[in-house]
């Protein structure tokens, strides 16, 4: 089916839901709230001229300059009859939650727990939310634009700031060690006279 | 880090005789691919439940991509699979292409299928003699790499580089082919199905190996599709799905092939699969030899740096290799805003990649979707309930990569 | 003692002398331990990202490692080199300095790649900057990644370097 | 004295063979896996055991902090003992033995079982996990494979009516084939079988699979201590191709005498052997732990017992 006429069929179907139907280089995309979600999973998968059984990528996109929403993009395509189509959920920024589509496809678990643990969106309804990529008490999300690609001195991880301190620590009972600080003493001996 | 609580999974423990065993495989385990970490359950050497950790080699790909322009992030897209780093190439150009609107030259996508399939290659077979290893089968691993090394030959006189090749070009590829490489790979496709056939004697007809692949980590249709599996893992299941055949890009649609279907979904499946492939993409690389076309490399409004010039092109706007801290114009008309996702098959499954552009010569949003990361997300369900031994012969069988996994 | 002193000592190389007419070497037990330790260096199985690829293929066929005496352990306490073989995420770092921990004393740390030695191309929030920031290492690699032979001439600077140490022995437990 | 002597011969001869038993494995997987195996160290890497004994005996030596200590350090040498305990009952030639005993075979069961203490010892002791289940799996791989090695031996047993090694290679010399491997095919077979599963050897590696469990029991040992583990494995190796070699094989008798070597034809069938392992080695993958176990519940000892009833029953008739 033309992905046109897929964005029409879900228009027709949850016409409060659709905010924008955007067309970008022959693929489609549709702009939904966030509220049913779920449910608009639900109907695509199980319509039987839809059949959107493959959830090809599901990440998040951070607008907040722009209008002040997150959007969650589900990619979602049809083995069957060969077809995509893409949904954008608007999820504001002030709140920002989304119903968990984890039910729907088991695979979405992790995808989603990487769109937690990078840009801070929960996924109510999910088994298992927690960061994945990054360590646990890990700081910030760092896919929002706000975070810096660079993390400055202060903001270093935790774990990483003990594990250095750590290797100094160690680093005595390193073989070395001594005769480095024994050079690096006569160096200063020699710097005084 | 992680403790014992079972959090909200419902652990089946013999009425409270027997303890559960808990182990921590990885990050430093010679089975994991890599630094993939496993937290283990396990009932004696039953495993009950499996809890994948992925994220030891999260390189923050995505941030890097929106902090460099288009032909900048190339170079990088070698190190997500670092296993066929030319599929990643041509996947991610495919994809920039897309988003650009740019027309590739029909030999370029020749070439591109062509070396697409090479990729294919090194990184199945590379799959294989790490599968084997992990059954235990040490001597295949040796094979493998022999003929790896060739087609690694070959992509050093492509590129330069035998891994990180950073072959093709936003618009094109870097270099025309020379007659001497494709003479060359003529040979090595000539002789393949017969190595093939040496990897399949030594492994194929031993009953040890049907003993430990035939039965095991069973995946069905509609549990792989749920569990989002592409690739070689999915079709092993049954399910006919391959991006070559559903949404053609490169030259693709030109040349026949077929795509290799299993049945029941384990172990043995996926490698038969991709032992077929195999046979499939040395097939695909005689055609593209054969139909190779003439004509130019790289597309007219292709926005290239450091490429000769065959006449005067437009420059990527503002942009050149030390861009790292040069502020970029908008352009709209170079780099129109929309978003696009432009999936390909690469070596593991479908690789896709996601893009938002703003306008601006930098990608304002780059997704990646990797299939190492889904697979692995599906291993849990896939290892309940199985021995210790069968995760690693499960997680082989899988083929991930955990430099794609973790991004 | 004096009859020995007379015997002209022949001097094969540095530090090794031969008594003509007896077939006995004379050299520091320093030069033969060294000798053994350079002779059989066993890096730990720890790839991390790309460059694993490249040294799984040093230990292949066409490079193979073990002719120069070294095999890979999967068991870091039976390991004497530890091979860096690709970026180090932070997440990674901790696990990758208890595995050097886990090693025991002669060991030897070998920067694979451009990503071990200083980031390389991953300047970002999740890549520590060269894994010298938490381990002392001994040999660093360039490339990305480096090739098979890279990697074996580090190993062989490696050799030289253990052959030239002095007094690097355990204390008896 | 002289018995002294005699073992510290034995000892030493034993130590060389198995330093270069490593050098030998590398080499002949090397070539079957087109590389070229140790060629640095010494002329044609000649050198290479040396090397590496050296390096393992000034290093470190390492006891994890959670480690039972007596455990620890008892568990080696167990292995080390038990495996060096059987050469003594082994005779190399005729009346080239330290110990003639008459219940030699029971002697080497003992022992070899008696080894495997070590083994679970090694894996408890280490207080780590890969350790234990290592040193599980290879208590259990031995206890059940002990029982078909045992039953496929009886045959020989009942054909040369004796349990002392020496007599059962004299028995072999006067039977129709000269060796029993053709009468006791069957028996040979799970004794062959068996013998790789008791000796923790591929496809039987399990207790120490690389790829599972990263180095079985020894995981944790380092150094010197790691040696002794490794050479306990290549010496339980030799006796058990020893083992092989006089039951069926026919000892040290060939099909022509070697002058002033006594033990040629014993030294070259157990090579012959060991190739076979490292042959087995470098060609198969390895069992799962339950097919391990069912290989040998459901098909060695119903196999053993079979070939001791048909020995009993042609003994009886003949």
């Amino acid at each position: 089916m033309e992905p046109l006429a897929i964005a029409e069929k879900i228009k027709n179907q949850f016409p409060a839901e659709v905010i924008e139907v955007v067309e970008s280089r022959g693929q489609v995309g549709v702009i939904v709230a966030r509220e049913q979600i779920g449910a608009m999973c639900r109907w695509l998968k199980d319509e039987p001229e839809l059949r959107m059984d493959h959830l090809l990528a599901l990440c998040g996109v951070d607008y907040v300059a722009k209008n002040g929403t997150y959007e969650v993009v589900y990619n979602l395509c049809s083995i069957p009859l060969r077809h995509m189509i893409r949904l954008r959920a608007r999820v504001p920024a002030d709140d920002c939650r989304i119903d968990s589509v984890t039910c729907l496809w088991r695979g979405a678990d992790w995808l989603e727990r990487e769109c937690f643990d990078l840009l801070g969106i929960v996924f109510d309804g999910h088994p298992d939310l927690r960061r994945i990529l990054l360590p646990e008490g890990w700081e910030g999300y760092p896919l929002r634009k706000t975070y810096p690609l660079r993390l400055p001195a202060e903001q270093e991880w935790q774990g990483y700031v003990q594990l250095k301190e750590l290797s100094r620590e160690l680093s005595r009972f390193d073989f070395y060690s001594d005769m480095l600080s024994n050079q690096a003493k006569a160096g200063a001996n020699e710097a005084k006279k | 880090m992680m403790g014992t609580e079972f959090r909200n999974l419902a652990v089946p423990v013999r009425d409270g005789e027997s303890e559960l065993f808990t182990v921590q495989m990885g990050p430093q385990h010679p089975a994991t691919h890599g630094v993939l970490k496993l937290n283990l359950w396990m009932d004696g050497e039953t495993v009950v439940r499996c809890d994948p950790d992925a994220g030891y080699l999260h390189r923050g790909f995505e941030k890097i991509a929106e902090n460099k322009t288009y032909a900048q992030f190339l170079p990088l897209t070698d190190r997500l699979d670092y296993i066929s780093a030319m599929a990643n190439n041509v996947g991610y150009c495919v994809a920039v292409e897309a988003l650009l609107r740019i027309e590739v030259p029909l030999r370029a996508q020749y070439i591109r299928t062509m070396v697409a399939e090479m990729a294919r290659i090194t990184g199945h077979l590379l799959w294989l003699a790490t599968h084997a290893l992990d059954i235990g089968a040490m001597t295949v691993f040796l094979y493998c790499f022999r003929e790896r090394g060739l087609l690694l030959d070959l992509f050093e006189e492509l590129s330069g580089a035998r891994l990180t090749t950073t072959y093709t070009r936003i618009g094109g590829v870097r270099q025309d082919v020379t007659a001497r490489a494709m003479e060359k790979l003529a040979r090595f496709v000539e002789e393949f199905p017969s190595r093939i056939a040496e990897y399949e004697t030594l492994i194929d007809t031993n009953r040890i190996w049907l003993k430990r692949t035939k039965g095991i980590g069973c995946v069905s249709a509609e549990q792989a599709v749920q569990l989002g599996f592409t690739g070689p893992s999915l079709r092993a299941s049954g399910v006919d799905y391959d991006v070559r055949k559903h949404r053609p890009y490169c030259a693709y649609d030109k040349v026949q092939f077929e795509v290799p279907i299993g049945v029941n979904g384990d172990v043995y499946d996926r490698y038969r699969c991709r032992m077929e492939e195999l046979r499939q993409s040395a097939l695909i690389i005689r055609q593209c030899l054969e139909q190779l076309p003439p004509g130019a490399i790289v597309a007219d409004n292709a926005p290239d740096l450091v490429m000769p010039l065959a006449r005067p092109r437009q420059p990527m706007a503002g942009s050149s290799l030390a861009t790292g801290y040069i502020e970029l114009v908008p352009n709209n008309d170079v780099y129109p805003e929309g978003d696009v996702y432009v999936s390909i098959e690469g070596s593991k499954g479908e690789l896709g990649f996601y893009f938002v552009s703003d306008g601006g010569g930098r990608p304002y949003r780059m997704h990646i979707r990797s299939p190492s990361y889904i697979h692995i997300g599906g291993l849990a369900t896939v290892c309940e309930g199985v021995l210790v031994a069968d995760v690693i012969a499960i997680i082989g069988s899988l083929d991930v990569v955990l430099g794609e996994c973790d991004r | 003692m004096g009859e020995v002193n007379q015997v002209e000592l022949v001097e094969i190389e540095k530090g090794v002398k031969m008594i003509p007419g007896a077939n006995a070497f004379i050299m520091a037990l320093d030069k033969l331990v060294n000798w053994g330790r350079a002779g059989s260096v066993w890096p730990a199985t720890f790839g991390l990202a790309c460059c694993a690829i490249e040294m799984m293929d040093a230990g292949a066929s066409y490079h193979d490692l073990d002719r120069f005496g070294m095999i890979f352990r999967a068991s870091p306490r039976q390991s004497d080199a530890l091979v860096v073989a690709g970026t180090v995420s932070k997440k990674m770092a901790p696990v990758v300095r208890r595995v050097y921990d886990q090693m025991p004393e002669p060991r030897y740390v070998v920067a694979m790649g451009s990503c071990a030695c200083s980031g390389g191309v991953f300047n970002s929030y999740a890549v520590v900057q060269g894994c010298d920031e938490f381990l002392p290492v001994d040999v660093y690699v360039p490339g990305c990644p480096p090739r098979p032979e890279a990697l074996m001439e580090g190993l062989m600077r490696l050799q030289d370097k253990i052959m030239g140490e002095h007094w690097r022995w355990s204390r008896w437990r | 004295m002289a018995l002294v002597v005699h073992m510290l011969i034995l000892v030493g001869v034993v130590l060389l063979h198995v330093a270069y038993a490593t050098y030998f494995e590398r080499k002949v997987i090397g070539h079957m896996q087109v590389r070229m195996g140790p060629t640095r160290v010494g002329p044609l890497g000649l050198l290479q055991p040396i090397a590496d004994g050296i390096k393992l005996f000034f290093k470190e030596d390492v006891i994890p902090g959670c480690a039972d200590r007596t455990l620890f350090y008892a568990a080696p040498i167990i292995c080390l003992v038990a495996a060096m305990a059987n050469l003594a009952v082994l005779p190399f030639a005729s009346g080239l033995v330290l110990a003639k005993i008459n219940i030699g075979l029971l002697f080497v069961f003992a022992m070899s079982s008696l080894a495997s203490y070590g083994v679970v010892l090694a894996g408890w002791a280490s207080n780590s996990k890969f350790s234990f289940l290592g040193g599980l799996r290879s208590m259990s791989q031995v206890i059940s494979y002990e029982i078909a090695l045992g039953l496929s031996l009886v045959g020989v047993m009942m054909m040369a009516g004796s349990l002392d090694l020496s007599e059962i290679v004299a028995a072999q010399q006067q039977s129709r084939f000269g060796i029993y491997a053709i009468p006791q095919f069957l028996g040979f077979f799970v004794f062959v079988v068996a013998m790789l599963a008791e000796t923790n050897r591929a496809p039987f590696d399990l207790p120490e699979a690389e790829s599972e469990l990263v180095a079985g029991y020894f995981t944790e040992y380092s150094g010197i201590r790691f040696s002794l583990f490794f050479m306990a494995e290549y010496i339980g190796m030799l006796v058990m191709a020893s083992i092989a070699t006089i039951c069926f094989l026919g000892g040290w008798s060939g099909p022509f005498a070697v002058p002033h070597v006594p033990f040629f034809w014993f030294a070259a069938k157990i090579y012959g052997i060991m190739f076979f392992y490292f042959w087995l080695r470098a060609t198969l993958p390895r069992y799962r732990y339950d097919q391990l176990m069912s290989l040998g519940w459901k098909v060695l000892i119903p196999l053993a017992l079979l070939n001791i009833v048909v020995t009993g029953f042609v003994k009886t008739i003949f």
